[in-house]
């Protein structure tokens, strides 16, 4: 790395990078961004500069509230009304687009500028046809009529991988799934031969399997146009995967920015190396505690008046608080935001203690402490005098049995619709099951907790994914505490107060904080809230549901490392529910695949991440965006599924309407079989064993591991 | 679609019924009697028994509600006591003196209401905004009647332009039909107007803010093309809604407004009914304000349904 | 396209004026009345707004003129025994209903026995139970035998009810009325409006001069005075008081008055406590001031009276004080019915009837200084009629003009008096043979004594307090010629003629 | 969750709330109505019955500040009055609709199923009658009295309420935290009133004062038609009624009672406006 020359100051006298300018499609130069609140201006963007040159793809990154969308919607100038750009200039293709008029600028968006939202659905117009939302912007800037569009309409759908264009073009957005929604937005973003594509998250709301497919889209579309793209996102493994550079964003600052390769692989910037170094990965001991950026981000107001990360930078001096810092490039087009990165070059990330941490032991095979038979839950079942109303339901979870042993973390793996989240709430009787068994430690949990047995309340608990609803609103956090321990007879207030206390202490909180409404807590810190408030009743069994999904990166390190604390300090036992297989392959000791209510693959997570895979595993597995690169050896071939569809239902494989590797009509007609391979690890598959066995593994790293 | 008809319209049957009941038993429990309204003041005591015989008023009261509902089946909806004549007829009357009333003043409130919604969910928070709800304020500030008194004072007494009541049918010509609707069409939409322009602006207001606005402006569409193709077209469902209910409403008789106008409409009809106790009239007046009501409600929620793709296709039951 | 219809009446409805929103056919008159016609069957009428209709479609044996004498309408000419018990009517001959039948004496029995008919239930039945039998002499001649001796009879054919129908027309009456009357039936919309064409058979030649007439039921005075200034009626019937003034000063109408017999009362059951103590009752008379009420009930348009028969009446005993209000003696004679500290109740009135309910509360206003606390409830007409007249304490009641002294005296005041029992339950041997003696009276001086005797004992007994007779007022436009307000408050559009 | 998203940041406790104008304006206009409806009589100058037949329908001036009407009574001395009435009668209808209501849509919306069908359906028929048809109806069965207008207004809105509070608490049943107090083994009645309830009061409290309006103004019509309040009380819509014939000589008499009204609605509408404001940010209008 050689030395680094403070960028924005040389920006605009210099002639160099003006002609740089010159050869970018987008430069964005010095933007600064306010929002007008009712309790003062916040800052969204301040300083943002960075440039993309054509054909180049370039990541955005950041957290919530880093300003990465602000960015992105300000070249759209789909600010709104609250948002006002303060400073800087977006050029495209050279021109300020700030000094053209509205309509100048409104003419650009949809035809040389064209965007991809995050949310497919809420992006569609539920009233119009998605071929006329796809022609809108053709005959808006090509001068095509309706009739005209109509073909090219069908030929953009068909571009973007969707079989049937002419029926899709005539259905309303509700009736596609979510993958078809999002490959409407692009075809309707690409209808114009845009230059440049503004991604921002496309694929957030989508299934992984889905996400996958379209990443690949995108790629082949860029690589096939020659489109230039800004893509926003907070996932490192997809811009990874897709962009050529990157660019990270921090409390509306750019603290680094350079080759995709260069920034996630080797990062300079303090932030950046914790944020990659927070990131579970499959491949990282389970027992590994993650490492995680302590603090929240600070509230944004008033110009910046030192480094933004300072307050939880581990490598901060006296200086970093007092002064603000400028962004610096080095000879290969990357920039950094700290003055410090010379010096830090190298050092990685601290690794937060393991001394505690006892070394991983097998469960001991004493009685399972629940035990799930043959569970079946139908839901939407009516029975009506109108026989037209009569429904038979659609089943959620279909003939599923585990156990979880005492200390267990048993990971439950799956995709939405795949009744993972029904499996978690039957457990805990949240859910009348249609059939089937639940026992805790012997009882039948579904039948005490009916006839309102408190204890066995007690002693299973669950953690939500939306630690914001999960709380009353009107509640401090000590009242939300206080409930399950008068209900466990703890009659004294001042032995109840002194136990809130503790439990925020022990889930890191202040004390302080029980007099705290939920409002005004973060987001991670709600989730310390609800996990104690779990854990106020002194329970065994925690089902997780979803529980780290909602968070930052840097802050679902900081739970996931909590839970595994907990664990291992009480012994608790989890159900832990999540569509985030790197998530699970950290902290579970077994894993179960669902797919359509079934249970695909049963199996310890060492077992499940190696071949034998059944398909749907390994395609999901496959799916998984990584943070690949040098560090982890070539990425290997991806399996890419169709765009999920309703599991089709009746008897056969679930999984049978999606398969790349369907055998026949056996599939369809008879449920596979269970066959199991070593040490419970079970595969549901009409394949034979030894013939999937054969199939490479997806993490060949991990066979370094072990 | 049509099962989510069908479903509406079993529901509406099984809420008739039961309304249906209701309204005899009420109008049952009135006090008064009918013969000895009939029979009028001073009648001996044989005069009303024989009228209560005549009228078979003597039965027991599922008898009498048998025969009450056997006729409606039937299409008939018995005999005005007092005005001694089928009542279907007379209603028929009224109810079209009603829907006229009831067209007039909401294609009138449509335009006027959507349009005022929809310009200060545009230009919120400024000028146009305050303005309209301002006038909106005033609107509904004060009652129906208090503004109906006001314009009969204006336009009737001073400056002598309108009719301030009554009726003329369209056979008297154009201008005595359209001149005798004027007041109250204008009364009724100072009072049905405010709320649509709100409830207007406020779901624009909401879709505004919607992804797919965002996205619509996102493909470079000019603001209007926005307004009233993307945000427009799903800001109106609910205001859909009410403007059906409202429709049913001054259907089933706008009693006020109609007694100050002296407007022969389904609300007089049932006052006078009410006042001179004739139960069939009144139970049959009753019966069709309410279906016409409960009609409008269900032509609000297939509207409603018809316009939302999200139920037209499928996804809606019940 | 309905916007634009919308927007072209808004549009037309702004820029015509009155006088071209009057532009009809000439020979039309629109007639006002201020509530819904309920039956055009004249036996089974109520209402003055129905007698209205009555009098347009149909016609008696007599009629009674404006002047209040009796004349012949369908009957040419009548004659009674001695005994006065046998009466005898000659009919007109050539006289056709409006289905072109003649009318004969069979369709007089069919109306009579129709009105006898309890379950027809017409309020002019008791009027009849006089009638022992009747006969038809010939097809133009019926003969009447009476229980008793009755100076009246012929009077009773001007009565509303009793108008005479077609006997094969019966059933269809309410709806589709047939009459011998000036005016044929057209059409008939309840709440809104009934038409009738000239009848060009009437019996009296050359007449009537109108050839349409359009009955309007609209409530509001405000929109009848308003129609009227714009001359899109030409006349409102029988306005309420408070809507004189504004008529007489406007130029283009008058205001055509005419003093009534009808007079609003308030009640005192005899039959309920403390109204039972006819000093109680005096003392309720002596505090009211018939002035001061006749100018809240009626805003001046009325006339301070005693008893039912008029000031305009030459029977009317004009020797009789009309009570000015005094409090205190009032007080005095409460004192000695034992009530020093007065007591408190009830009033009811008729809801729906302004005239009445201002009554109402002027004598709850006027009673108070003499230490009577009265609560004015208001009750449904239906209800009042029910569970009200006859039946509470304290009440406002009111009746319309009869056509002789006798029915608008005996039926009230006899204790056998057919509303008697109905209204305040009165008793007074000395009054029955007052009553009973006048009818029989042999000379209009006997009988103008023995009426004088009577209304002095009625304002002594005090079974309620008349404190005033009505005036009728009819709002009429000036191109309106020919009319003249009846004081029986019937319309009589024979000789009506609208001008340019 | 990307960009800076301000407006709905989380609200901190310690920063002041700035009182929506609405609100401000609302109890401005309602505190003196308060205060009048309390001390009406004392601060009328005539007693609001007092007849002065020598003096009737007299214009505004200084004996008399809104005139006189047809029985020479204080115009502004019965409106004065008349304010305990309306807003009484508003609040009452609007108290006993919610002390139906609640329960019910509370039931409804937490029992689902069978209870909730059963609810819904009654709810259904009531709501198939024209709100003024079912006050009409009820007043129709027993003599008029003021105190049954207000049970008919009551029962009117009863429907209203039901759904909206049914449908708020369906909503909130699908939040976590109902799911975590059935989770601690919280009995029905614990998680109705302590869990459910304290979260519909907000909005709920909007809606009442929408409630409070149309049950005045509902109340007004029905004494307008003569079917509640009864002479010689000094109810705003029975005022407004009796000065019908009178309008074009004496237009004070409507006049005086129509503004009155008109002040209290507003003043409710911006209460309730302002409440929507700081209860409710979400919501961004009216209806």
């Amino acid at each position: 790395m050689t030395a680094l020359v403070p960028l924005s100051a040389a920006a605009s006298p210099d002639p160099t990078p003006a002609t740089a300018a010159m050869s970018a499609l987008l430069e964005v130069r010095n933007l600064t961004i306010n929002y007008a609140s009712p309790r003062g201006t916040l800052r969204a963007a301040s300083d943002v500069s960075f440039a993309i040159r054509p054909g180049e793809v370039m990541g955005l990154v950041g957290e919530s509230g880093s300003g990465k969308s602000t960015v992105a919607m300000a070249i759209l100038d789909l600010l709104g009304e609250a948002g006002r750009i303060d400073g800087g200039e977006i050029l495209f293709e050279g021109t300020d687009l700030r000094r053209l008029s509205a309509g100048q600028r409104r003419s650009l968006r949809g035809d040389r500028i064209a965007a991809v939202f995050q949310d497919p659905f809420t992006s569609l117009n539920p009233a119009l046809t998605v071929g006329r939302q796809i022609a809108e912007p053709l005959v808006q800037h090509k001068g095509f009529t309706p009739r005209q569009a109509a073909p090219r309409v069908e030929e953009l759908l068909a571009e973007v991988g969707i079989r049937e264009p002419r029926r899709i073009a005539q259905s309303y957005p509700h009736q596609l799934s979510g993958g078809m929604q999002q490959r409407v937005l692009i075809a309707t973003a690409l209808g114009c031969d845009p230059k440049l594509l503004i991604l921002d998250e496309p694929t957030t709301a989508l299934d992984v399997t889905v996400e996958a497919r379209i990443i690949e889209l995108l790629a082949g579309l860029c690589e096939s146009h020659h489109l230039s793209a800004l893509f926003v996102s907070h996932n490192l493994g997809i811009v990874n995967r897709i962009c050529n550079s990157v660019c990270v964003l921090y409390g509306s600052e750019v603290v680094e920015t350079g080759r995709t390769r260069d920034v996630l692989a080797r990062p300079v910037h303090p932030y950046t190396k914790g944020l990659v170094a927070a990131l579970p990965r499959i491949t990282t001991d389970r027992r590994h505690r993650l490492s995680s950026i302590p603090g929240t981000v600070s509230k944004l107001s008033g110009p910046p008046d030192s480094c933004v990360f300072a307050p939880r930078c581990p490598f901060a001096e006296e200086t970093c608080r007092r002064l603000p810092q400028a962004l610096r490039g080095d000879a290969a087009g990357n920039s950094v935001r700290c003055w410090k990165a010379e010096a830090l070059s190298g050092t990685p990330w601290p690794e937060e203690s393991t001394a505690s941490r006892p070394p991983a032991t097998p469960p001991a095979r004493t009685a399972p402490l629940v035990q799930v038979d043959a569970l079946r839950k139908v839901f939407g079942e009516r029975r009506s005098i109108l026989p037209w109303l009569r429904r038979d339901g659609t089943v959620a979870v279909d003939d599923v049995s585990f156990t979880i042993q005492r200390g267990e973390v048993l990971g439950v793996v799956g995709e939405s619709g795949s009744g993972k989240s029904t499996i978690g709430r039957s457990l805990l009787a949240l859910i009348e099951p249609t059939a089937g068994t639940v026992l805790f430690d012997g009882a039948d949990f579904v039948k005490q907790a009916k006839e309102g047995d408190r204890d066995l309340r007690r002693r299973a608990q669950l953690v939500f994914q939306n630690s914001a609803a999960s709380l009353n609103p009107r509640k401090t956090v000590g009242a939300a505490m206080e409930r399950p321990l008068v209900l466990a007879g703890r009659q004294g207030e001042a032995e109840r107060r002194e136990m809130i206390a503790a439990l925020l202490t022990r889930v890191g909180l202040p004390a302080a904080y029980a007099d705290r409404y939920p409002h005004e807590l973060s987001g991670g810190e709600r989730q310390r809230v609800n996990i104690a408030r779990a854990l106020a009743t002194d329970p065994e069994f925690v089902v997780c549901d979803e529980a780290v999904s909602a968070l930052d990166v840097s802050v679902q390190a900081n739970i996931l490392n909590l839970l595994a604390d907990l664990r291992d300090e009480l012994g608790l036992s989890y159900l832990f529910i999540t569509h985030d297989i790197a998530v699970v392959s950290h902290i579970a000791d077994r894993v179960l695949v669902v797919y359509g209510g079934t249970i695909c693959e049963e199996g310890p997570i060492g077992r499940v991440l190696r071949p034998p895979y059944h398909p749907y595993t390994e395609a999901l597995l496959s799916a998984v965006p990584r943070l690949s690169g040098a560090e982890d050896g070539p990425e290997p071939e991806r399996i890419l599924l169709e765009d999920s569809t309703a599991p089709p239902g009746g008897g056969g494989c679930a999984f049978r309407g999606r398969c790349p590797r369907k055998l026949g009509t056996i599939c369809d007609e008879r449920a596979p079989p269970v066959q199991t391979a070593t040490d419970g690890h079970r595969i549901a598959c009409h394949i034979p064993l030894a013939e999937l066995a054969e199939r490479a593994s997806v993490f060949p790293e991990l066979a370094a591991l072990h | 679609m049509l099962l989510y008809t069908l479903t509406r319209l079993a529901y509406l049957a099984m809420v008739l019924v039961v309304m249906s009941i209701l309204v005899f038993l009420v109008t049952q429990a009135m006090p008064g009697d009918v013969a000895s309204m009939i029979a009028g003041q001073f009648a001996s005591k044989e005069v009303i028994d024989a009228i209560t015989v005549k009228l078979g008023l003597d039965q027991p009261l599922i008898v009498q509600y048998g025969r009450w509902a056997a006729g409606i089946l039937q299409g008939d909806l018995g005999r005005s006591l007092v005005l001694e004549q089928p009542v279907a007829p007379i209603l028929m009357e009224a109810l079209s003196r009603s829907l006229v009333l009831a067209v007039v003043a909401l294609a009138v409130v449509t335009v006027i209401g959507i349009g005022a919604g929809v310009l200060a969910a545009v230009r919120r928070g400024r000028m146009a905004d305050q303005m309209v709800s301002g006038v909106s304020y005033l609107g509904i500030a004060v009652p129906d009647f208090f503004w109906a008194i006001v314009l009969v004072l204006i336009f009737g007494s001073y400056l002598k332009w309108l009719p301030t009541g009554g009726y003329a049918p369209l056979a008297d010509g154009f201008v005595p039909w359209a001149s005798h609707l004027v007041l109250p069409v204008v009364t009724l939409v100072l009072m049905l107007i405010a709320r649509i322009a709100r409830l207007t602006r406020s779901s624009m207001i909401d879709v505004l803010q919607t992804n797919y606005v965002k996205y619509a402006r996102a493909k470079g569409l000019p603001e209007k093309v926005v307004i009233v193709r993307h945000a427009l077209r799903n800001a109106l469902l609910p205001t859909i809604t009410v403007l059906a209910i409202d429709f049913g409403l001054i259907l089933g008789g706008v009693v006020v407004i109609e007694t100050v106008f002296s407007f022969p409409g389904m609300g007089r009809l049932l006052l006078f009914a009410i006042q001179r106790h004739d139960l069939p009239l009144i139970q049959a007046t009753i019966l069709i304000i309410s279906t016409a009501y409960c009609l409008a409600n269900l032509a609000a929620d297939l509207l409603y349904a018809f316009v939302n793709p999200k139920i037209r296709h499928g996804m809606g039951n019940a | 396209m309905v916007k634009r219809l919308v927007a072209r009446a808004v549009l037309s409805a702004f820029l015509l004026s009155g006088t071209a929103l009057a532009a009809q056919a000439a020979g039309t008159l629109k007639v006002a009345v201020d509530s819904n016609l309920n039956t055009l069957d004249p036996a089974k009428m109520k209402g003055g707004q129905e007698y209205v209709a009555a009098y347009l479609l149909f016609n008696g044996l007599t009629a009674i003129a404006a002047d209040m004498t009796l004349k012949p309408d369908l009957a040419e000419r009548w004659e009674h025994s001695a005994d006065l018990k046998t009466w005898t009517f000659f009919l007109k001959k050539g006289v056709k209903f409006h289905s072109g039948r003649e009318m004969d004496a069979e369709d007089v029995l069919a109306t009579i026995t129709r009105i006898q008919d309890k379950a027809t239930g017409s309020t002019a039945r008791v009027n009849f139970e006089i009638v022992e039998s009747m006969k038809a002499v010939d097809s133009h001649t019926v003969e009447f035998t009476l229980k008793s001796p009755y100076s009246g009879f012929a009077e009773l054919f001007g009565e509303r009810q009793a108008r005479i129908v077609p006997r094969d027309a019966l059933d269809t009456l309410a709806s589709n009325p047939v009459g011998t009357g000036p005016f044929q039936f057209v059409s008939f919309a309840p709440g809104d409006r009934m038409v009738v064409k000239r009848n060009p058979t009437y019996f009296e030649a050359g007449l009537p001069k109108l050839d349409e007439v359009v009955i309007r039921i609209l409530p509001e005075t405000a929109s009848q005075v308003a129609a009227l200034t714009t001359g899109e009626l030409d006349l409102a019937w029988n306005l309420p008081p408070e809507a004189v003034d504004k008529v007489k000063a406007t130029s283009n109408l008058k205001a055509e008055a005419v003093p009534t017999s009808t007079w609003d009362g308030v009640i005192m059951n005899g039959t309920t406590k403390p109204f039972d103590d006819v000093r109680v009752r005096r003392a309720v008379a002596t505090a009211l001031d018939k002035q001061a009420i006749t100018q809240i009930a009626l805003f001046g348009y009325g006339t301070p009276t005693h008893s039912p028969i008029p000031p305009s009446h030459p029977y009317f005993n004009k020797d009789l004080p009309i009570a000015k209000g005094d409090p205190a003696a009032a007080k005095k004679m409460l004192a000695e019915a034992g009530y020093p500290n007065g007591f408190e109740v009830t009033l009811y009135t008729p809801a729906g009837r302004a005239t009445r309910e201002r009554l109402g509360l002027a004598v709850r206003e006027l009673l108070k200084p003499a230490g009577i606390t009265v609560n004015v409830q208001r009750v449904p007409f239906d209800v009042f009629l029910k569970d009200i007249e006859g039946k509470a304490g304290f009440y406002i009641d009111g009746f319309f003009s009869r056509p002789t002294i006798d029915t608008s005296v005996y039926p009230w005041y006899h204790s056998r008096g057919s509303w008697n029992a109905a209204l305040w339950n009165y008793s007074n041997p000395a009054m029955d043979k007052l009553l009973d003696g006048a009818r029989q009276a042999s000379s209009e001086e006997e009988a103008k004594k023995l009426y004088g005797e009577v209304q002095a004992l009625a304002v002594q007994d005090a079974p309620g307090v008349i404190p005033y007779v009505i005036n009728h007022v009819n709002g009429v436009s000036a191109r309106v010629q020919g009319f003249t307000s009846h004081p029986m408050m019937f319309l009589d559009l024979r000789n009506v003629s609208v001008g340019q | 969750m990307t960009a800076a998203s301000p407006t709905r940041a989380a609200s901190s406790r310690s920063a002041p709330k700035r009182w929506p104008t609405s609100l401000v304006l609302g109890i401005a206009l309602l505190a003196p109505l308060l205060v009048v409806a309390v001390a009406g009589p004392w601060l009328a100058p005539y007693p609001y019955d007092e007849m002065n037949i020598m003096s009737r329908l007299q214009p505004p001036g200084p004996d008399f500040w809104f005139g006189t009407d047809e029985y020479g009574r204080d115009v502004f001395s019965r409106t004065l009055v008349g304010t305990t009435n309306s807003l009484v009668m508003g609040v009452a209808a609007t108290a006993i609709s919610l002390l139906v209501g609640v329960p019910l849509g509370l039931v409804a919306g937490y029992g689902r199923g069978r209870t909730d069908e059963i609810i819904m359906r009654c709810m259904d028929v009531l709501m198939s009658f024209p709100p003024i048809l079912l006050g009409i109806l009820v007043l129709a069965v027993t003599p008029p009295a003021l105190w049954k207008a207000v049970v008919a207004i009551g029962i009117v809105y009863v429907p209203q309420v039901v759904r909206l509070t049914r449908a708020i608490t369906l909503e909130l049943m699908q939040e976590e935290f109902i799911t975590a107090a059935r989770l601690r083994g919280e009995s029905t009645a614990y998680i109705l009133f302590h869990e459910i309830l304290p979260n519909i009061w907000p909005p709920l409290a909007v809606e009442s004062s929408l409630r409070v309006v149309f049950a005045i103004l509902l109340g007004a019509a029905l004494s307008f038609i003569g079917m509640g309040a009864q002479p010689p009380s000094s109810d705003w819509g029975l005022m407004i009624s009796e000065a019908r014939p009178f309008v074009e000589q004496a237009p004070w008499i409507a006049l005086c009672p129509g503004l009155a009204m008109g002040i209290t609605v507003i003043g409710i509408n911006l209460l309730g406006d302002g409440l929507r404001a700081v209860l409710d940010p979400r919501n961004t209008g009216g209806h």
